[in-house]
């Protein structure tokens, strides 16, 4: 993978570098709301912000992208509003679902943003679905979807890679190989031990990239959504990225997982990564990346108090939207 | 579910349309639904296993080789193209939840699941996204999906390609059941579950197919309203209610019926969910009696709501109790001499009735 | 689907057999029971997500890292071997099916699907092949898997976590479908169905996970028959049905009633399929009302089935039309101010309670 | 692949002969049955004889095989009684299935042939599930299981792929690539036109073979059996192959494919190959193959005759068999 991170300008990179650090930082106080019982059944993803911030640099408002039950990364890097995002996880009127949803299903539509899905796999055919309104509609939208590792082992995936392939629909399959399905290692999980290696079953390209290397994702990103805006088809990107936490908040990795496992992807960190490459190459200045930093603490807090001090859906919400005319 | 005023006006009574009215079979009538429907809206598109057929070979000479499993959608191609009428791979969880991406995105889908029993390969995608979106989203995400499928018994096609199992759709809150009863009502629920914004399954059953039988057909578009039962025969003595291939039954019952002196009223459900409570509750408050007449497994069924909602909302007026008319707790038998004792036939419904009666 | 003679005896009435009983937690007892069920037949296996943990790290030290995604299998795999506790991946459509598959050549597999709902992406696996093999192939082939499965709202898993469609399951002839309300009726049940020569699917509350109360357990194995409500509570003036979680919320109410100067009879439905139909309707037949509490969707349902067996077959027995307290026809909320609106509640069945006594 | 057929001895060869023949002429048979309207929904099997013949050459009762909606050749193959197979197709109570399964449903426990299936790709799980029973037992038996071109981009396939793989399962994979599903012709359906080469994604060998040749499937056949009895795990076999009459019944193929191309299939037929092949290496006399032809046309007739006079089953068995136990 040529390094083109030369070639990356300043806003570019400081807006990964905010983005980054926003999710981090609204994971972390969304662990807080957790913990202290304002919602339960929350997946953390801190440790993998590079990957979709990499790959959302390159995508619009009008571009789809679409999530699983770990996706408030996902979310922030599309551009959901975090006010909307937080009272969402605490289940306000307020939230991007009406605090229908929660935590594993936020979706905000106008940014593109089809809605995280808590069903493994699920949310992967739907993504093709996505693709093909572009297609039959003739503008050069495209669709993004990421995955984990373990829901590469659903027969979804690849019914969505052999119709994407020969429709030639613009599709980005992303899966952030995070090298845990719950508990279950990747090494016993997939066999062949690649997911990238499969795409080549169904004539599409497979990309193995560093998840922990937002310049690399950007970098990735970039050819791929390329190839999809142009009509060349789709691409599997597989990330290989690590979270940092247990599956959801009552998970104690290290039964699974060793210490040193843990630590040698810590010392990779992708927001330590992203902001030693920017001081290294002097795009900005230490207080410039602190501002962001603080800017980032603000905005965090803001959205949990909006989320905090907004109100509950009435209750005749509980039988509304089920659907649209009755 | 209450039905709202405007479904309570029986569309019937509206009478067709227009007077260019044609005997066409079921087939005929779907196929020009669908056809109205592509034409009034671009983003209408369809898919599905050879719904044209011969994909990929237009240069060869080859095209719409299929038309569709059942020719639903013959001829369909020429008019509209392989972008619109999307021939697919066997992958059903692939393009159902392709079609609910779609629908999400500003198309309209019609998507043909071959026979309703391939659910089993793509339940995820219509029970966990296209039921679930526009709810879990807070209503901000519309799913105009459109499903069609065969149901029925009586092709010796066995188990697993025999199955009238509206009844797992229906349970699930977000999902339309429709269920055309003859080419009549197969043009109008087409073209209603297409305009509609909600994800809508029709059932068609096989034995339908050929059918000339009914009302005849309007050469312009129009909707039979989702939602809404259709009495289609009035009589004082007993209700009997049919779904699509069982409301033919329900009418040759009556007929038999009205031979040895009974008056019966036959009520077209038409729709599985949501449920027409109230033409129901009218026409049993009415008769006094019910035989509920349905080809689907008798377990956690559209039979037992409807037995149930008569037997808690018109206690008060029933002379007998419910009566259901369903297959018996067993699974579609192949042979040519089992397969008939499946199947709710006119004998069972005239016994029935001639019961409830006594 | 007549009960038969040795089902209707009523099995709490022979009581425990023995006297070496504790209190269980619910997870205990279940996990006691897959236990004693795999020391018992070598040909159990148990196959699932995480139902171990860290598979393949034996030799880091890692093992067992989970027990199970609701620890219902901890500490198995130290006992029976990677070989039957076996990991899957992500692969319900795979592993369910290879229990299908395992079952009908001879090992007994007792398969964790995580959550009822994903159902939907095994549904062909449960509904074509193990519903249908038995008869499908004229009897010769036996299909003894069990499936076990959470359902359930009340932990704001919102709509695709939280589902109780036992009633979709039930649907399908062929199936078999349990729903334990306490420890005891778990470790039973797990027994029974494990050695069952059907498929049967267990359905497991997640309320009920860390639940004590009920009769204590017995350490031996022992068999809850399948197909045969209990009679939790005998009573005089209503009849309250529950199902799992329901049965707790129904002895509640019973308990709030009696205050009212009301008796009531509680019975635990406890199989969903077949139905125990004779219990049912023994018990409405002396109380001549009936209030039926289930927390699965209500269109279809399982209630739907108990409403309509007594307006059917107790008709002249009742006092008042059958009367159902189920959820409203919607998905399960997330927010935490809107899921307890969804789920049945004591007050609730105390309210309908009391109106069928006016 | 080399040719080994010279290593082939007579008695397999006459076997592989006679099972061919047998093959085809039940499904003429079985087609006069359906033409005169005894039976619905047949799918002929005629010109695919080879695959499951060049395969159950090295099976045993005692190993597994599973089928699909088009599975005559493959129960014959594995041994199915022919009278209990043809009293099948007409709904008999002398049935393998006592009439209750028909034609593709068609399953013979005590051959080893655990069932056709009519959902595409529905049996590739449950051939896993016997593959397991096999290694949890201990015993070497192994399980086969065929499926089309169009059951390829079944998700089943991919997950059922995976499973085998990590758990080195005795499993043979057989698509029979026919060209078509339904109308749906392969190259349109299957993204990177091979199905062999999906194996590799999941780490396991993908054979294409030629499976007009008897012989070239016996000898693949041969490396994936004894790979998988070894312990060694599963194996993806694509044979190339034709079916020469429609889909079912009513179907003409000429709307889709051209005379050309059937023609060229049909000059390769495989028992014409093989015949021919015995005939010139002299492995046996035109004599002695006509009179396995005429053996297998008494055969036949005597299953026709069997399965015409065999009563129907009675009224009660409709709902016997729902359940072992009630
Ligand atoms: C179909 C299905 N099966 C099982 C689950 C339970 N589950 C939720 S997350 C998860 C692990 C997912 O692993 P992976 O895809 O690697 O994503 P990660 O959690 O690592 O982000 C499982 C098994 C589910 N939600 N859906
Ligand atoms: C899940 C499912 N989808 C669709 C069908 C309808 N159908 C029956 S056979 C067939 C074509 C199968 O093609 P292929 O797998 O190539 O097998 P072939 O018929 O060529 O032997 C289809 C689409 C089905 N039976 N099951
Ligand atoms: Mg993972
Ligand atoms: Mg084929």
């Amino acid at each position: 993978m040529a390094n083109t991170s030369a070639t990356l300008d300043k806003k570019t990179l400081l807006w990964m570098y905010e983005t980054m650090v926003v999710i981090r930082k609204f994971e972390e106080s969304s662990k807080r709301e957790a913990d202290a019982g304002k919602l339960r059944g929350m997946h953390s993803s801190i440790g993998q912000e590079a990957v979709p911030t990499g790959i959302s640099a390159h995508l619009r408002d009008d571009d789809y992208a679409l999530g699983t039950h770990r996706s408030h990364h996902h979310c922030i890097a599309k551009g959901v509003d975090l006010n909307e995002m937080m009272a969402e996880l605490l289940g306000k009127a307020t939230g991007t679902n009406k605090g229908k949803g929660g935590t594993m299903h936020i979706a905000d539509i106008n940014k593109g943003m089809l809605g995280a899905n808590g069903v493994v796999g699920s949310n992967i055919p739907v993504a093709v679905g996505a693709a093909l309104s572009a297609k039959v509609k003739g503008n050069d939208s495209v669709s993004v979807v990421y995955f984990g590792d373990g829901a590469a082992n659903q027969g979804s995936l690849h019914e969505a890679m052999n119709l994407a392939s020969i429709w030639k629909l613009p599709v980005i399959f992303v899966c952030e190989n995070n090298r845990y399905a719950e508990s279950t290692p990747f090494e016993y999980s997939v066999a062949g031990e690649s997911v990238a290696k499969r795409a080549e079953g169904y004539a599409m390209p497979g990309v193995e990239a560093d998840g922990q290397s937002v310049l690399e994702m950007w970098e990735v990103g970039k050819e791929a959504i390329r190839r999809a805006r142009a009509g060349e088809g789709p691409t599997l990107i597989e990330a290989m990225t690590y979270r940092y936490h247990g599956h959801f908040g009552a998970d104690d990795p290290l039964n699974y997982r060793t210490q040193e496992e843990e630590d040698y992807y810590e010392a990779r960190d992708c927001v330590e990564q992203l902001k030693n490459h920017i001081l290294d190459t002097g795009k900005a200045t230490e207080e410039e990346l602190a501002s962001l930093d603080e800017k980032a603490g603000v905005s965090v807090s803001a959205a949990t108090k909006f989320a905090d001090e907004s109100p509950f859906p009435l209750p005749e919400e509980l039988t509304t939207d089920v659907y649209v005319n009755v | 579910m209450k039905p709202d005023v405007l479904k309570k006006q029986a569309w019937k009574s509206q009478g067709p349309p227009s007077d260019k009215t044609r005997k066409l079979t079921f087939i005929q009538a779907v196929n020009e639904a669908i056809r109205q429907a592509m034409r009034e809206d671009p983003t209408v598109i369809v898919m599905g296993e050879d719904i044209a057929g011969a994909p990929g070979r237009e240069e060869q000479g080859f095209i719409d080789a299929w038309g569709g499993p059942t020719r639903l959608t013959k001829g369909l191609i020429q008019e509209f193209g392989p972008e619109r009428i999307r021939d697919t791979p066997i992958s059903e969880a692939g393009f159902v939840g392709a079609g609910v991406g779609a629908a999400a995105t500003g198309l309209r889908p019609l998507v043909d699941l071959m026979y309703a029993g391939f659910f089993g390969v793509c339940a995820d995608q219509i029970t966990n996204n296209a039921a679930k979106m526009h709810y879990m989203f807070g209503g901000k995400v519309n799913v105009p999906l459109t499903i069609m499928t065969n149901i029925g018994a009586g092709a010796n096609s066995a188990a697993q390609h025999s199955e009238t199992i509206y009844s797992v759709f229906a349970h699930y809150p977000g999902l339309k059941c429709v269920v055309p009863s003859d080419p009549y009502t197969a043009k109008g629920l087409f073209i209603s579950a297409i305009r509609d914004n909600d994800p809508v399954i029709i059932f068609n059953h096989k034995l339908l197919m050929g059918m000339r039988a009914g009302p005849e057909v309007p050469e312009e578009p129009y909707e039979v309203p989702i939602g809404k039962a259709n009495v289609v025969q009035e009589g004082a003595d007993v209700t009997l209610t049919g779904v699509g291939y069982t409301t033919q039954i329900c009418i040759e019952a009556a007929a038999e019926l009205s031979q040895q002196g009974y008056s019966a009223e036959v009520v077209d459900l038409l729709t599985v969910s949501p449920m027409d409570e109230e033409t129901v509750l009218e026409s049993v408050k009415k008769t006094r009696r019910i035989v509920i007449v349905d080809e689907d497994y008798p377990r956690c069924s559209f039979a037992s709501d409807v037995s149930a909602l008569v037997a808690e909302q018109a206690f008060d007026y029933l002379d007998a109790p419910p009566c259901r008319v369903t297959p018996p707790h067993t699974l579609v038998p192949y042979s040519l001499a089992l397969e008939p004792l499946f199947i709710p036939t006119v004998e069972r419904v005239v016994a029935a009735a001639t019961e409830v009666l006594q």
